[in-house]
């Protein structure tokens, strides 16, 4: 589609997630419940499609989040780095309601900032050896032996931005990051849910951390909840 | 015939509202004085988007310049990146149309825009990743060579920038489609006949 | 025997002034509580290097947290970034040194520290990447599993991380390098013997 | 080299550029005349070094810059993607002094990125038909066919930055940002020019462009020619 970088803020969550369908290959940022496109999970669930293929480092977590989307039965398979706690998804994985493709975090991010990039397919040295090696192509570079991965392109990215302005450009706040503007490359349609949206030209172009060119519809949901996994403090 | 400046306003023609677009150096980069303000976003591959005209005298900054080393300025809604970044967004083909100065364009969309055969190398710059990686690409050139050789021909003997690629040609004589065995006649330019144009060109007019 | 901290501060002075440290999960986040202010800079890998202590009650954010998912800070000098860019700098070789939990540590200096055969599959997370990215690995960990089995081991029989990584294993017994065919034993903890060493773990002490 | 991320701030060009020896790859940020470092890239033909090879986009240009590098004789080798106007580098191309290797410029910023990234090599669309492709394997991938291409590292990047904190955490202004972060990332020693050397602390973690592990040496200069090539304007 040529020419979608006009009006991008739609008025709500269900007008920003529409273009969902039956099927499809989604990205969602966020690491454990940090930096998580909440509405969008949550409408996500409310629009009522399932089958989907769900990419995420986590996949949710303490039955909150994208694990929502596991106990609403919507997805047949879960690509992620680490499962740890999330007992949702180890029930559905035990039981095969969800197959689960584990790829070390590292590969997973390259693997989207590949599908971004227009690199189909990359070699690295990660998992060499390992159970990761299992069905890939290897190649010796220099006399070291690599792992050939193959980008991971998405139909959908759901990315949660601190701020955005109306192009689209993108500021995230502290490690809230995470693979969210990676995914923002990688899917055909990116939504974005930001906390505070801006006019253009309130971000100066040096401070913007992903450009607007990624960025295919806005929804502006300034309350989350932010859950904390551990609230770790020390003494005054 | 198109003068240069009608070559350039109907190539702006060729580009939707709130399309990303990187116009190459030379006659390309003279579309932009065509587009209704805030049409289009402009896309630098030095790591520009946003891109915006030239600066008034005395605000000149001599980094924030374009890929053709001229200084310009950045509009509201510009954004600043590196050059993997830049041409992840070109590769990646998140940018919708590359208007591009060319050389040689074959009936099957081989372009050909960096060097001439015998001649300076001049260097591949982003040429190729903007052919390869933008998702619609338009050539615009003179019609023949200055010794008057045809640049519409059946197969490049230029080297390649990239194959089957360019969607659209503009020249001075109107605007062609490739599509396989030669080239779709889109539009004449005014006081072009089909017969001149197809003596000029170096594969079938159709 | 060393305490889980007397393994922490032993492991910390391993840590060079100035170095890039990527502490694990579990008994490595500890190890942090050994160095002196400034000495290092931590790095966590879903995006933040210039990692602080833990915040104070009131001040905790749920998107400044570590890769442990727990609430930190971040110090003058620090920085965050996305994913790719993290892990960028570990498989990179941009991060000195990572400590890491073990489940069992060969003499060749291959790591496992991901799943249990036949246990629940945790995921692998950053382990990998880290164990293989990292310049140098130092692996943490009890010398023998709750069934008395040794973790020091010939070859592992757990599922591996990477393979010829580890440099150094910090254990309550001691610390120790593999070196090919067995573990030289760099240092037994106070009241071990090597004997008694030696007879918990799976390869030769050298 | 473990441990160096401390006390890399140093007094001078001289001292900035000690470690440089004959015959090392040096990478050096800059798009023309523009975010070039200057100043070090004076240091360098004072320092005395030859046998350079040479990793830039366009080796300088109107004999300023890099240009200096090719009439001081310094160099037996370009790795570049646009030659131009350059007219010292095409009379050193004639007559077979230096090199030239012509690399398309998005292959040549992915090449280093991948070198940072510890990725030894990868696919791509760029140079497929052309002439880049020859002497490079090939592989066809879902249909369509790509170049192998590999990682670009070097010894040195040289460096330009508008400000850098004492940790090395640097930011870039405009358009002279271009190759300056990646080549930072590839180099096994990289060097910082910077206009203005900040404590640590005043660049908010998420202001930061590149993060100061990949930086090793920080010099301060606080004048710039920052040469134009194309003063183009329009009038008021």
């Amino acid at each position: 589609m040529i020419g979608k970088h006009h009006d991008k803020v739609v008025g709500s969550v269900v007008d920003a997630l529409a273009p969902l369908a039956d099927g499809m290959t989604i990205l969602v940022g966020g690491f454990g419940l940090s930096g998580n496109p909440e509405a969008l999970i949550r409408g996500v669930v409310e629009r009522g499609v399932r089958h989907l293929t769900l990419v995420s480092n986590n996949a949710g977590n303490l039955g909150k989040g994208l694990a929502t989307w596991l106990k609403a039965g919507i997805i047949d398979k879960v690509i992620c780095s680490y499962i740890g706690g999330n007992e949702d998804l180890h029930t559905r994985m035990a039981s095969g309601e969800v197959k689960v493709e584990v790829t070390p975090q590292g590969t997973l991010a390259e693997r989207m900032r590949a599908a971004g990039a227009g690199i189909p397919a990359f070699y690295t040295p990660t998992g060499v050896g390992t159970v990761v090696e299992t069905g890939k192509e290897t190649k010796e570079i220099d006399g070291r032996r690599y792992l050939l991965e193959r980008a991971r392109p998405g139909d959908v990215a759901l990315v949660r931005a601190t701020m955005c302005d109306r192009f689209g450009n993108l500021r995230f706040w502290r490690t809230g990051r995470n693979f969210n503007p990676v995914m923002a490359t990688a899917a055909k349609l990116t939504i974005v849910e930001c906390d505070s949206l801006v006019p253009n030209g309130a971000i100066d172009p040096d401070d913007v951390h992903l450009a607007g060119i990624f960025v295919h519809r806005i929804v502006h949901v300034p309350e989350h909840e932010n859950a904390f996994e551990f609230r770790t403090t020390r003494k005054r | 015939m198109f003068t240069t400046e009608m070559m350039a306003r109907r190539a702006a023609q060729e580009i939707p509202e709130g399309a990303i677009v990187n116009l190459g150096i030379g006659l390309p980069t003279q579309v932009a004085d065509h587009l209704p303000r805030g049409h289009a976003w402009l896309h630098s591959e030095n790591g520009l988007l946003g891109m915006g005209p030239f600066p008034f005298e005395g605000e000149e900054d001599a980094n924030l310049i374009n890929a053709g080393k001229q200084t310009v300025t950045v509009l509201p809604g510009g954004s600043t990146f590196d050059s993997a970044s830049s041409f992840a967004m070109i590769r990646g083909g998140h940018v919708d149309l590359a208007i591009l100065g060319a050389m040689q364009v074959s009936a099957t969309g081989d372009l050909a825009n960096w060097a001439v055969p015998g001649g300076k190398v001049m260097g591949i710059g982003g040429a190729m990743d903007l052919a390869t990686g933008c998702r619609r690409v338009i050539a615009m050139m003179q019609h023949v060579t200055k010794k008057n050789e045809p640049k519409l021909v059946a197969r490049c003997d230029y080297p390649l920038t990239a194959t089957a690629v360019v969607g659209l040609v503009i020249t001075e004589l109107g605007v062609f489609e490739p599509n396989g065995t030669g080239f779709r006649v889109v539009e004449l330019a005014p006081g072009v006949t089909r017969e001149q144009a197809a003596a000029l060109s170096g594969a079938p007019l159709l």
